[in-house]
């Protein structure tokens, strides 16, 4: 079961990477890119119950948290151009209490 | 055919080496050197760690049961070699951050054509 | 859209998790995967995450700078400190034998030190690192 | 003072000397006074060093050894004390000298002239005294390189360039077969000292001691044997004195004084004629004497006239070495000292009459000997005591390398030396001659008699008056040459 | 102390270099380094004189047994070059004040000598070490911080050069991995002693071939072995003075220092006699001494010019050890000093040039040699003894050297050897021609003598070229000494 | 065996991701793909079972490394766009392939005679890594090996470690600390003639 | 017994719907719409498989980083997802729309 | 109060992390959590935002809806991405009001959009939000506001 799930990631993974390879455009190689990130987090997560070791899980969530970093990090440079100017009041949304 | 799927690991392994090596030598954009040079690394850590596996084995964390374990050794090494990986990158980061800055560009051959000194 | 509201909420609930997942991590390297490293990349990861989302500003003002330099100077002390009292007690460098009332104890005194040591270090060049380059470029 | 004390003081003294002049740049008077104070107590000092060795006294000194065998050390013998005995006379006469010429021309750089001038001095003495070929090695680069900024002293291109043929020359010679033939000297036998009868006998095999001897003749390019002679005409850019000095006495006599050392002192004249080391290499000194010689006679420059001379003359030199025998090498030796003293009358001559007239080229000279009597009449003297005629010393060393040439029965070199006689006397002597006998140049009325300063005058007066004594008291060099070929 | 003296050469700087990061401004880190530097001399000296009166020092690092943990092993070869980075780093850094003062933005000034400690750090690590693995963490130390001072110098091209260094070093230090990794393959073991006993057994591995290979190649990238020195030049050129002073007479030293131990200690000799290890050395050698001979003659600034200078001396340090015999690695490791007083006495005294004109241009010199007498006076002697003159260390060197090729009869390297003596008396005459024989270039600047702080080390090292010129107990009784450890084969 | 086929499948991608990322001129997606490269050799490591490399590798390369190089990004895009294009090359590097083809086959040789992937009884695995399998515990109490092996036995070697870390911040602080300068350093151009 | 067999349907189909997305990007025809695909994989596969995972888990440790991983998902995917499609229609990118 | 609930929460998350219940690790426990709960404080994140105590109650309730339609989506486009004829996609980019009152809840909104399969919040502005749907039927169903009056319903209603 968990051989037959993981197998399956695997071949998601592959699309993915696939689509990330062929584009045609940036934004499809990202957006794959995160998709298969995403695969690899659930990947690991199985082989932890494959192998009987969920301290690999650690691991699993060191994945998400950095793949969320990375699109945090990936959005910044994308909306801001750079790292050090604050968005609070110059997006669309103003930042503010629900009233 | 034993000897091809035992060493089929290594292969790839130094397959990416290559790809990494190519990237870092021919002459580009200094940010994709880098990237290049991270991949040769990591393809590195690979070979270490191919040398540590053992068939069957579980990972070297002592556990009541578990007769065979991965070689820990190599993996000492190679979180050494992660750790330097990083320390080198960000330097070369910074000095294309640099570099950026006082030659306007970051693509090799155009730094070549201002001073010939890349 | 900005996601920044959205960002903010969920990091300002996530941040806290993760640098007692990290200090998890730094605490836990005996048992399982992880250790010093890891842990201090993972504290730095949070505090970046803050300074993605907070601004880059208000990130730098948690730690200020010269407690980071303090900081990433203080680990390599301290882990060549443990050595050096190792030397002190009569022992080779970084023998942490001599350090416990027995062998076990030493060693697992000393390796807690040590990677203590490493994990403050870590955090600390990681985090000079990021502000290092997410803050130039400000004039 | 003891024998070792003397001589560290002669080595010693002209540096001390140096950092003197240095010192008192200020003022060019004192300066002068030091440079004539310190080459007077140089050549009272080698005068006394000279008679104490004649009676017997002699030692050595071993300052440091870097590598096993290779030794910074000192020794007095025969032909290092022939040397210094001639070097320090004459550095005494050419300072002298030297100070009319460079007030009298109002040249630059004189405190830089004089110091290098001292450490000259002082390297040739090094030269002549040391124990081994490593300390004579570094007293001879030491030679080249702080003449140097003597004979690029104008400053001018040509100065410059003649300064990098000098260098080129003579450190590339000496370092890449100079050294090399220490070096296989070296590994061959473990040393390097200079001993009676050689330390090479019994270690190389003949068939290839040739090119060892090759080695030697061609690295050591101050003998100035064709073709590495070209540093010599280039090195005339330098002023007068320098020529004088340097260029008749220290450096080219360091040259051929070095192969003189080595041919007894490190193959063994035994040695080298039992095997004939130099068969074939005797030629390339023969050549050189008759080819610089036919050079010679095509140049209207003086200076450049003399100088192609001067390397014909120092073949005399190498030939007598490679010769080997008794009469030969004595001939050598005496040459060293005779041709110094004549061709030294001869270059302070052509200074004076730069100084006093500007005139380089031998075609201007035409009735001058009228208002330079003095110059010219030394000029004379300087000429027949090369070209070898009674009652000049000149004749002596000539008399003895001829013996040398009938006694290894080379009868074709006694050739050479009669056909080189023949030269000298048609490139050589036409120069007084013209200036004494020949009409002025249109143009030029030679009315008064104008020489050039005093000092000059005294020392060329010094020489040519040597060059007569020599005939008649050639002892002190006759005994020296021969004490160092008795040694063996 | 005993032992622990091997330990804290390295424990030492590595404490003080965290510490002096976080000092206050002003002259509080000079200091500290300072005094660092000259308990690092202290020692090194006496760890040195240690290893001659009683053999090998081997130290446990964690109490832990070799080959189990990481070992210490100091014989007279590491003691001597750990000797030579220790005194070069206690002159360089009493000449660094002034001169770093001068190039270095004064907040940065902590963080400089920190990384200076650190470069030290790595250097002498790599010396002490009995741990192949350990020689690459502490050859990145020393590498890392090397980049970040290299990056310092006051032109734009200094961060090119330091990134083109950056990227072969790197390359290099990742070669070395490769070949450390293949070896471990095969013999299970990164002591190098230990893996010095197993290897005779799996030589005819090919992996163990390829291994060697590899940490060959990326040493020699280290190292700047001819045709890998391309980073040199540039990098020596565009760094602060002080740092060129201290990697020109260090880094490449260590280097050499590894591939000896390499070739010669965890290798039977045999092999490396048996493969064509030592003859590639001897190729690459004379090429080097040539190629980079003539690049020094047609250089137009001094700094480069004395770089690729060096390139030829690492040229000739490579054909020491090609000759693979006992007087070839005492020519190498004498050099291997020799080398580090020349140029470490040429390039303080173009600092101090440098540090009066601020440039470093051929053109811009002229005649600054009578302005500067005593400046002028080192550089003759460095200039000197780089041409090997007797009397000056350099010909101590220069004459094993040829000894050892004589002893094989080896009359192609005997040329090369003298030609390239002949080539710096080209490249050290243009460099005095200009200094003295040029007129001066009017710029209406009036240039005095360098400053007594940077004299004194100066002609501390110009004195020690013609000391060891003429006393050699030290240099050749301890290359001896050490030569014979390594144990060359040929006769 | 499943192990070995879900390291075979992983190593494609890699092989693969290298690839693209080599052929790729927009940095962009470079340095992301570079990310995904960080995280698939991340779970590579995990079915190797090297959790502690896995977890090194899963936040230093896909983490940190892959944050500064969006951080350098930033500062390096050109101004116009296409931002974060690299530009067209010049000419084709025969000699990198050179060069890179002679490696390859060097490491394939080498390889050629190495133990096979997995094997129990290569060298490597009986010699000291043994010895640390079987005294971690009892000499240190933990269980983990590598961490015993990493702070313990070779804590030497983490101590360098620590250092090389220490050393890079040292580094980034020299280049790239603080506010940037006012006035660009320096550029002496007529040096530029000098490598003529 | 039970929840082994529902948590095998959970991974399963989960393992499945991530195929599915997978296809999904492979068949649509541009960035846009290939986002709705990618949504599948990061929204109920992902949800699917580790709430069979968690089931295996039971209460434990193990469960509870299961979700901590669960909640990093699902706050980053569509995060991500809307993120790239401003930054692609801000850079100009057209999406093909249906003309009917 | 909020303070003593957040540490009371590390403490918890701490526990359910290590799993070790030695005194040394008890002890580093604490003090992580302490050192936490230090750090935290400095960040100023620990108010309502983060830990929205106020709304607590009615995020379950609004996330079980949208959980719902996350299943419904998914659903569709599946069948659309395996349908076997050429994909039966008419896309759309539709323009839809606002109609939320704060900002929380357009952000809340514009998420879930994003969160369901079939639809993409491309942008939001002051009074409209940009939606790229996969096909029609989801864009006129999305237009409908049923979502945007769901939010305000479950999350926003007092
Ligand atoms: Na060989
Ligand atoms: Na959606």
């Amino acid at each position: 079961m968990y051989i037959a799930a993981s197998l399956a990631i695997l071949v998601t993974m592959g699309l993915a990477l696939a689509r990330a390879l062929s584009g045609p455009t940036t934004y499809d190689r990202i957006a794959a890119v995160n998709m298969h990130g995403t695969k690899t987090v659930l990947l690991i997560a199985v082989f932890a119950f494959l192998s009987g070791r969920t301290d690999v899980l650690d691991i699993a969530l060191v994945y998400a948290l950095i793949n969320f970093i990375g699109v945090v990090a990936a959005l910044k440079l994308v909306e801001h151009g750079n790292f050090h100017t604050s968005d609070n009041y110059d997006g669309d949304v103003k930042e503010g209490e629900p009233k | 055919m034993e000897f091809i799927i035992g060493h089929y690991n290594y292969w790839v392994v130094i397959f990416l080496m290559m790809v990494g090596l190519y990237t870092v030598i021919s002459r580009g954009n200094l940010v994709k050197k880098i990237i290049g040079l991270n991949i040769f690394q990591v393809s590195v850590f690979f070979l270490y760690i191919s040398m540590g596996t053992v068939e069957g084995g579980a990972a070297p964390i002592i556990a009541e049961g578990v007769k065979v374990y991965s070689n820990p050794l190599p993996h000492v090494l190679i979180l050494t070699a992660i750790v330097v990986g990083v320390a080198t990158t960000a330097l070369a980061l910074a000095l294309v951050v640099r570099i950026k800055e006082t030659y306007g560009t970051i693509e090799e051959d155009e730094i070549h054509n201002l001073d010939h000194s890349l | 859209m900005k996601p920044n509201l959205i960002l903010h909420v969920i990091a300002k609930f996530l941040i806290p998790l993760i640098i007692l997942f990290a200090l998890y991590v730094q605490f836990h390297g005996d048992f399982g995967p992880g250790g010093g490293f890891q842990a201090g990349v993972i504290f730095s990861a949070a505090i970046i995450l803050y300074s993605l989302v907070f601004g880059l500003e208000s990130g730098e003002k948690i730690i200020p700078h010269h407690w980071l330099r303090i900081l990433a100077s203080l680990g390599v002390v301290i882990y060549a400190g443990v050595g050096i009292e190792s030397l002190f007690l009569g022992g080779n460098y970084l023998d942490y034998t001599i350090l416990g009332s027995n062998q076990i104890a030493g060693q697992h005194l000393g390796i807690l030190l040590v990677e203590l040591g490493v994990g403050i270090t870590v955090a600390a060049a990681m985090l000079i690192l990021f502000f290092a380059f997410a803050g130039r470029g400000r004039e | 003072m003891s024998a070792e004390t003397l001589l560290l003081t002669i080595l010693l003294l002209p540096l001390a000397g140096a950092a003197g002049i240095i010192i008192t740049r200020r003022n060019p008077d004192v300066r002068e006074g030091v440079t004539l104070l310190c080459s007077a107590m140089i050549a009272v000092l080698v005068v006394i060093l000279a008679n104490r060795f004649m009676d017997g006294e002699t030692f050595a000194l071993t300052l440091t050894e870097p590598v096993p065998g290779i030794a910074i050390g000192f020794k007095i013998e025969a032909l290092g004390m022939l040397f210094a005995l001639i070097a320090g006379i004459l550095w005494l006469v050419t300072s002298i000298y030297a100070i009319g010429y460079m007030r009298g021309h109002n040249e630059q750089n004189q405190t830089r002239f004089f110091a290098a001038f001292a450490v000259s001095i002082a390297a040739t003495m090094g030269i002549a005294f040391s124990a081994n070929l490593f300390t004579l090695f570094l007293f001879y680069e030491l030679l080249t390189l702080s003449t140097y900024p003597l004979v690029t002293h104008a400053g001018t291109p040509e100065a410059k360039q003649g300064g990098r043929v000098y260098l080129g020359i003579l450190l590339g010679t000496s370092i890449a077969l100079f050294l090399l033939g220490i070096l296989v000297t070296w590994s061959l036998t473990g040393r390097v000292d200079f001993e009676a009868g050689g330390i090479l006998s019994g270690h190389i095999d003949p068939a290839w001691a040739g090119l060892l001897y090759a080695l030697f003749l061609f690295g050591i390019g101050k003998a100035a044997v064709m073709p590495f002679h070209r540093w010599l005409p280039a090195a005339m850019v330098a002023p007068t004195p320098v020529s004088a000095l340097l260029h008749a006495v220290a450096v080219v006599k360091a040259g051929v004084f070095t192969i003189l050392k080595v041919t007894i002192y490190i193959f063994g004249s035994d040695f080298i004629l039992s095997n004939d080391v130099t068969g074939g290499l005797i030629w390339m000194a023969a050549a050189t004497i008759l080819l610089a010689s036919m050079v010679a006679m095509t140049k209207d420059n003086l200076k450049a006239r003399l100088a192609y001379s001067t390397v014909s003359q120092l073949s005399y030199i190498v030939l007598g070495a490679m010769l080997a025998s008794k009469a030969g090498l004595i001939g050598a030796s005496m040459h060293i000292a005779m041709h110094a003293f004549a061709k030294i009358t001869l270059f302070f001559a052509a200074g004076a009459i730069f100084v006093a007239w500007h005139k380089k080229k031998v075609s201007e000279l035409n009735g001058l000997g009228r208002a330079m009597p003095v110059t010219f009449t030394a000029f004379f003297i300087g000429t027949l005591s090369i070209i070898g005629l009674p009652p000049f010393g000149g004749m002596w060393s000539k008399w003895y390398l001829a013996l040398g040439a009938v006694e290894t029965t080379q009868l074709l070199l006694l050739a050479v030396l009669m056909i080189s006689s023949l030269l000298n006397i048609i490139y050589l002597l036409p120069i007084p001659i013209r200036a004494f006998f020949s009409k002025p140049e249109s143009g030029e009325h030679y009315t008064e008699i104008r020489e050039a300063p005093k000092s000059i005058l005294l020392a060329m007066i010094i020489t040519s008056t040597a060059c007569i004594v020599l005939f008649f008291y050639p002892d002190p060099f006759y005994r020296l040459a021969s004490l160092a070929v008795g040694g063996y | 102390m005993g032992n622990h003296i091997s330990l804290l050469l390295v424990i030492v700087p590595l404490i003080a270099a965290p510490l002096v990061a976080v000092l206050p401004r002003g002259r509080l880190p000079w200091a500290t380094s300072f005094v660092v530097s000259i308990v690092c001399a202290v020692f090194a000296g006496m760890q040195l004189w240690s290893v001659l009166q009683g053999g090998v020092i081997s130290y446990e690092l964690g109490g832990w047994a070799p080959p189990w943990g990481i070992e210490y092993r100091i014989d007279a070869v590491n003691a001597f070059v750990a000797l030579i980075v220790a005194v070069i780093a206690a002159l360089t850094l009493p000449y660094a004040l002034l001169s770093v003062e001068q190039e270095i933005p004064e907040e940065k000034i902590p963080t400089f000598y920190s990384a200076l400690l650190l470069c030290l750090t790595g250097l002498l690590g790599i010396t002490q070490t009995g741990d192949i693995f350990n020689v690459f963490v502490f050859l990145e130390i020393s590498s890392l911080s090397s980049y970040a001072l290299i990056s310092l110098g006051r032109s734009r091209q200094a961060f090119t050069s330091s990134y083109q260094y950056l990227i072969m070093g790197t390359i290099g230090a990742t070669f070395y991995l490769i070949g450390v990794g293949l070896l471990y393959s095969q013999t299970g073991t990164l002591n190098m002693q230990d893996m010095a006993n197993i290897l005779p057994t799996v030589l005819h591995l090919n992996t163990v071939i390829t291994g060697f290979t590899f940490i060959m190649v990326g040493i020699a990238l280290k190292l700047a072995l001819f045709p890998l020195h391309l980073w040199l030049p540039n990098a020596y050129t565009y760094a602060p003075t002080v740092v060129t002073v201290f990697l020109a007479a260090t880094a490449t030293k260590v280097a050499v220092y590894v591939m000896l131990r390499i070739l010669f200690t965890i290798f039977p000799q045999t092999f490396t006699i048996a493969t064509p290890a030592d003859e590639l050395f001897i190729v690459a050698g004379m090429a080097g001494v040539i190629i980079a001979s003539v690049y020094a003659i047609y250089q137009k600034n001094i700094k480069r010019l004395l770089a690729y200078s060096s390139v030829a001396q690492i040229g000739y340090m490579a054909l020491g050890i090609g000759f693979a015999s006992t007087t070839g690695l005492m020519a190498a490791l004498i050099h291997l000093f020799n080398h580090a007083l020349m140029k470490g006495a040429l390039f303080m005294a173009i600092g101090a040039i440098i540090y009066r004109i601020d440039s470093c241009r051929l053109d811009q010199i002229h005649g600054l040699g009578r302005a500067m007498p005593w400046t002028f006076g080192a550089i003759i002697i460095g200039g000197l003894s780089l041409v090997g003159v007797p009397g000056t260390a350099g010909f101590i060197s220069k004459w094993y050297l040829v000894t050892a090729a004589l002893e094989q009869s080896a009359w192609i390297p005997v040329a090369v050897i003298l030609i390239g003596s002949l080539l710096a008396v080209v490249y050290v005459g243009k460099l005095i021609e200009a200094l003295y024989f040029k007129p001066v270039t009017d710029n209406g600047k009036v240039v005095t003598e360098a400053p007594l702080m940077l004299l004194v080390p100066t002609w501390g090292l110009a004195l020690a070229n013609l000391y060891f010129g003429l006393d050699t107990d030290l240099t050749v009784g301890v290359a001896e000494q050490a030569a014979a450890i390594l144990g060359g084969m040929k006769p | 065996m499943f192990d070995v086929v879900v390291d075979i499948v992983l190593l494609t991608f890699l092989a693969t991701t290298s690839v693209a990322i080599m052929r790729m001129t927009n940095l962009f997606a470079i340095v992301m793909l570079f990310g995904i490269f960080s995280l698939l050799s991340a779970g590579l490591f995990v079915v190797m079972d090297a959790p502690d490399v896995a977890f090194t590798e899963a936040a230093v390369g896909a983490g940190i490394s892959t944050v500064l190089m969006l951080t350098t990004l930033a500062l390096v895009k050109r101004s116009k766009a296409p931002y974060y294009d690299e530009a067209p090359k010049i000419h084709t590097a025969w000699l990198p392939l050179i060069v890179v083809i002679v490696t390859g086959s060097a490491l394939i040789y080498g390889t050629w005679d190495i133990p096979n992937f997995g094997s129990a009884d290569a060298p490597s695995q009986t010699h000291v890594a043994r010895f640390y399998l079987e005294n971690s515990l009892p000499d240190t109490g933990v269980p983990n090996t590598v961490t015993a092996v990493l702070a313990s036995y070779r804590g030497f070697d983490t101590l360098g470690e620590v250092t090389v870390i220490f050393t890079a911040a040292v580094a980034v602080m020299l280049l790239i600390g603080g506010k940037r300068p006012k006035s660009a350093p320096k550029t002496e151009d007529e040096e530029a003639q000098d490598e003529a | 017994m039970i929840i082994d067999i529902l948590s095998s349907i959970l991974l399963l189909v989960g393992a499945a719907l991530g195929i599915v997305g997978g296809i999904g990007i492979h068949r649509f025809p541009d960035f846009y719409t290939r986002l709705h695909a990618i949504g599948i994989t990061d929204t109920l596969s992902a949800l699917m498989i580790l709430l069979g995972l968690a089931l295996q888990a039971g209460w434990s440790i193990a469960a509870f980083k299961l979700a901590m991983i669960f909640v990093f998902l699902f706050f980053t995917s569509p995060t991500a997802s809307h993120a790239l499609a401003y930054a692609a229609q801000h850079s100009g990118l057209k999406p093909k729309l249906d003309q009917k | 109060m909020r303070y003593i609930s957040f540490v009371l929460l590390l403490v918890l998350f701490w526990i359910a992390l290590s799993g070790h219940f030695e005194p040394l690790l008890l002890a580093l426990g604490a003090v992580s959590v302490l050192l936490t709960a230090f750090l935290s404080h400095r960040m100023n994140i620990i108010d309502h935002e983060s830990y929205p105590l106020h709304l607590s109650l009615k995020f379950p309730i609004y996330y079980s809806y949208l959980f719902g339609e996350i299943i419904k989506a998914n659903i569709d486009v599946i069948k659309r991405i395996l349908s076997w004829e050429k994909t039966p996609i008419s896309p759309q980019m539709i323009e839809i009001p606002r109609s939320q009152l704060t900002d929380l809840g357009a952000v809340i909104y514009a998420n879930s959009i994003t969160l369901t399969p079939g639809t993409v919040t491309i942008k939001l502005s002051e009074d409209s939000l940009t939606v790229h749907a996969l096909s029609k039927e989801v864009a006129d169903d999305l237009a409908t506001g049923t979502m945007s009056k769901e939010i305000t319903k479950r999350v926003f209603k007092e």
